[in-house]
């Protein structure tokens, strides 16, 4: 009955990869402050797997889970398998999202595309 | 005091709820217990259940100078808003004049309530509010026409908790022959009110916001008013309001209200330095301002913008620190639309956002607002700390606002 | 076991309002002092209240057979009854339906509402009822047209306690394509409703009915149907019926209405022997007869005339002697007409001005019967002894009806 | 508060003067059993005074209160002061009666004024 899961409260109380890699290879930022909610990955890229990903976000409680949550899904694995990333995924894997909360899980995969966007435009390299 | 155990927490959501006081209690449960009787029955036990609304009605009737026969009780605030609506709509349509004035910053129940007559062809004008929260009573005036059946601007505003110039309005209004009701919902048990000295014709209440019970709340109507009912039925209410009474919600509503006007002036006093003392703990935040007039507000209200943050992320992590707040409207709604208060004040969405409503109580210690203060600013610091929004506007990318 | 104080009165009027469980009241008592948090806020205060909220309305939708969101709360019977005609009507006024179908026995909550939308260019179809207080179903049939957007039927009277075919009625109403509202307020908690194999489309209950708190009741709306706001404002309710949740009603409710399911059988039991005891020992009085019919009734439902005496005198003597008894519909409210629902049944106004309702609960005895019908024998026969018009019905003057 | 005020309850639950006067020298009945109230009034009238009444009334506690405190007010006065009659007197000295049951204490008036009539025609007396 609670507004949200655990699963969700534990990736809001203690967001996984929080910060900025400066150095970063890939960026993403979706969102904007008008409606609530931006999240902004930062990814490290090695031989086409994401070595390091970090993430800040302005924006409710489970746009913060959400951020949390998918980049614990795509730490470690291969660009291609990032790029298969769904919100579903995210939602599913943080035990459900309220209905009116959706579009949280929508931004978080769109900020790792846009990551991976900005990948291929930087390196000229296609990730699907 | 108030009834109950007490919690670990902080509650400073009085705005939205508040806790029944312990007299109110020991009412409602004496007449669950003793006064069942149903109060339209001829027998002693059900005159004796009239009895007690018939005293309750006197007491809250004359909190504000009303006679009893102007009091109308209802299921609470929203119901009272709708039904002086419908009351002026009708005798406003009856009399060929659709024109209603309003504030942009009234409640949900007064601005849904408007949409729907909207929608039935009435025309709506929202006057705007400084950015202060206040509505110009020149604006009143200039916005009368011929054909306006009913004024209706909030005592005090729920989020905000400005205080709005009533008995000016009041005055333009009786006049312009125009009728004025007032939502007092958030006033009512908090700052003294008088319906003549003011010229309201219509106002409404809600007894869980001054610790009497929910459910319960009433509408006062000018003599001479015809009511229009807005629950069709028995007897009730002299025919304005069907449904068997809430005999000891009535009661308990009343023992609160004359509680509450019992101990006004001392709490205001109170209230009123708690409350500054928090406004300026709040201000040591940087890019953060205050919403709503600094004086003219309830003296239980403080409300915030800080900027580079959203405010549900602040609420959650503030109820982990024990802090009861909320972020202005109370509403899980799935409305993503930032308050139409703050809009209306002049914040941008960007910050409108972020905004945090604390409201205070009687029981309300300074300890309480020590420990909210670290809290809110240890909370803002730590959300900012990896918001991309304040990283933009601390690299000079943005600019602030606040 | 009711809670309170044992007034040393026999309380027959069970059927207007009841005495609160011990369990409603400690639930109510409960809420009130620990869960007073607002349901739409996201603080774990607000939400354990939410969770209340829920639970209850999970509960209640089990007795029903509903689903948990096909439950919105409102304050009563009487606004349930009016939130789900004005949601008929506007569903049959968007496809250009705006003929309705009702009883000529139905509570003024539903006829008022009706009467409403008379005025608002609906044609409204009153169904007769046998001389038993009985609709037939085959009246249902013939009076549903192609533009019926709406049949509202009673579950039970309140005053003859009839209970009316509903499955029967759901069955017709289903077939057609028509709305199906029912007012269950007198049914809920004492009969056996299962509105999916009832074909119940909306159904209005009360809480006060069936033991629980005043100012709180339940409708409810087959999911698909769009329900029409009453009272606007917040997103409560999912939007439908706005005003902050009275939690402490709302769970006390459901504790009410679980008691009630729990006992239902074997208290109907119960009180159908003691009924038809009451029933049987009035009988004894000459010149009486029993208002609807004998079987299919609530089995805590009796109503009596007698002739050649007014009912409000018989009333105030009996509550000389300790009897809490209605005449039918609880009213002091300046109406002199006699019961529409007697009326309806075939009683003449000499004989409908002598009418008595007796209505019992769980707790009745049949003690209490015993001096009940005692007391009725000998008002009714002090009042006969001074009455104009039993001297001429004695005379030969008048001719006796009953 | 209460519904009715304690005199209105005593005439009530003890009425004066109820009963027959068979022999009476003058009988008014108004009301009707379809409106709920119907009055009788038996007046025995000696030397243009009315030296005894009763009543029988079906109707409702107002309408008893009123018929006993009209029998009250007029035993042993002069026809002229009877016919002078109001039913405000009649409300009045019962201490009042809500309005809606004012029209009990007109029929108790119109009760008394119909025996009077009655008697004027049996008699060709004038009362007035
Ligand atoms: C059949 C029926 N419908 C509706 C109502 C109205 O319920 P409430 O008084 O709770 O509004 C009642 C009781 O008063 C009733 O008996
Ligand atoms: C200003 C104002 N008006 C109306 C209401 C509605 O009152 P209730 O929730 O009691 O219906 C509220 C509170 O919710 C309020 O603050």
């Amino acid at each position: 009955m609670a507004l949200y899961s655990e699963k969700v409260m534990d990736h809001f109380r203690n967001p996984r990869n929080v910060g900025v890699i400066e150095d970063a290879d890939a960026v993403g930022e979706v969102g904007n402050a008008k409606c609530g909610d931006i999240m902004k990955m930062y990814l490290k890229i090695d031989n086409d797997t994401v070595s390091d990903v970090k993430f800040e976000t302005f924006g409710c409680g489970s746009a913060i889970a959400s951020s949390s949550m998918a980049t614990e899904l795509i730490k470690g694995k291969p660009l291609s398998e990032v790029r298969k990333l769904t919100n579903k995924a995210v939602a599913e894997a943080l035990d459900g999202l309220p209905d009116y909360k959706m579009h949280c899980s929508v931004l978080a995969e769109e900020a790792i595309h846009a990551a991976l966007d900005d990948y291929e435009s930087r390196t000229g390299k296609k990730t699907e | 005091m108030k009834g109950g155990t007490k919690l670990d927490k902080i509650y400073l959501d009085n705005a939205a709820t508040t806790k029944m006081s312990e007299a109110a209690i020991k009412e409602m449960t004496r007449c669950m217990n003793d006064y069942y009787g149903n109060p339209s029955s001829l027998y002693t036990v059900g005159q004796q259940a009239k009895e007690i609304i018939e005293k309750a009605r006197e007491e809250i009737a004359g909190v504000i100078n009303a006679s009893p026969k102007e009091i109308y009780f209802t299921s609470g605030g929203s119901e009272a808003d709708n039904q002086a609506i419908i009351t002026a709509a009708a005798i406003g349509k009856r009399k060929g004049k659709m024109h209603i004035v309003t504030s942009a910053i009234e409640h949900h129940a007064v601005l849904h309530a408007l949409r729907r007559l909207k929608n039935e062809g009435f025309e709506i004008t929202e006057l705007p509010v400084s950015k202060e929260g206040i509505v110009n009573k020149e604006d009143v005036k200039k916005a009368i026409r011929d054909d306006t059946c009913l004024v209706t601007v909030m005592y005090a505003n729920n989020e905000i908790g400005t205080l709005q110039p009533v008995s000016e309005i009041g005055a333009i209004c009786k006049e312009k022959g125009v009728l004025f009701h007032t939502d007092a919902v958030q006033a009512v048990g908090h700052v003294p009110i008088d319906v003549k000295a003011e010229n309201i014709d219509m106002l409404s209440a809600s007894a869980h916001k001054f610790h009497g019970p929910k459910g319960i709340g009433f509408l006062y109507v000018r003599k001479g008013i015809i009511v229009s009912n807005l629950i069709e039925g028995g007897a009730q209410e002299r025919g304005k309001r069907a449904g068997t009474e809430n005999v000891p919600a009535i009661s308990a509503m009343a023992v609160a209200l004359k509680e509450a006007e019992a101990g006004m002036k001392e709490n205001a006093k109170k209230l009123t330095a708690l409350r500054d003392y928090l406004i300026k703990g709040l201000s040591g935040i940087p890019h953060s301002a205050l919403n709503g007039d600094a004086k003219k507000r309830l003296p239980s209200n403080v409300n915030f913008c800080f900027e580079g943050i959203e405010g549900e992320s602040l609420l959650l992590l503030l109820d982990d620190k024990g802090i009861c707040a909320s972020s202005g409207s109370a509403c899980t709604s799935g409305s993503l639309d930032p308050s139409h208060v703050l809009l209306a004040i002049g914040r941008v969405h960007d910050v409108a956002h972020g905004s945090l409503r604390l409201s205070l109580s009687e029981e309300t210690t300074k300890e309480e607002l020590d420990a909210a203060i670290k809290a809110v600013k240890e909370t803002v610091e730590y959300l900012r700390g990896f918001s991309p929004v304040w990283r933009d506007l601390n690299a000079g990318k943005l600019q602030f606002i606040l």
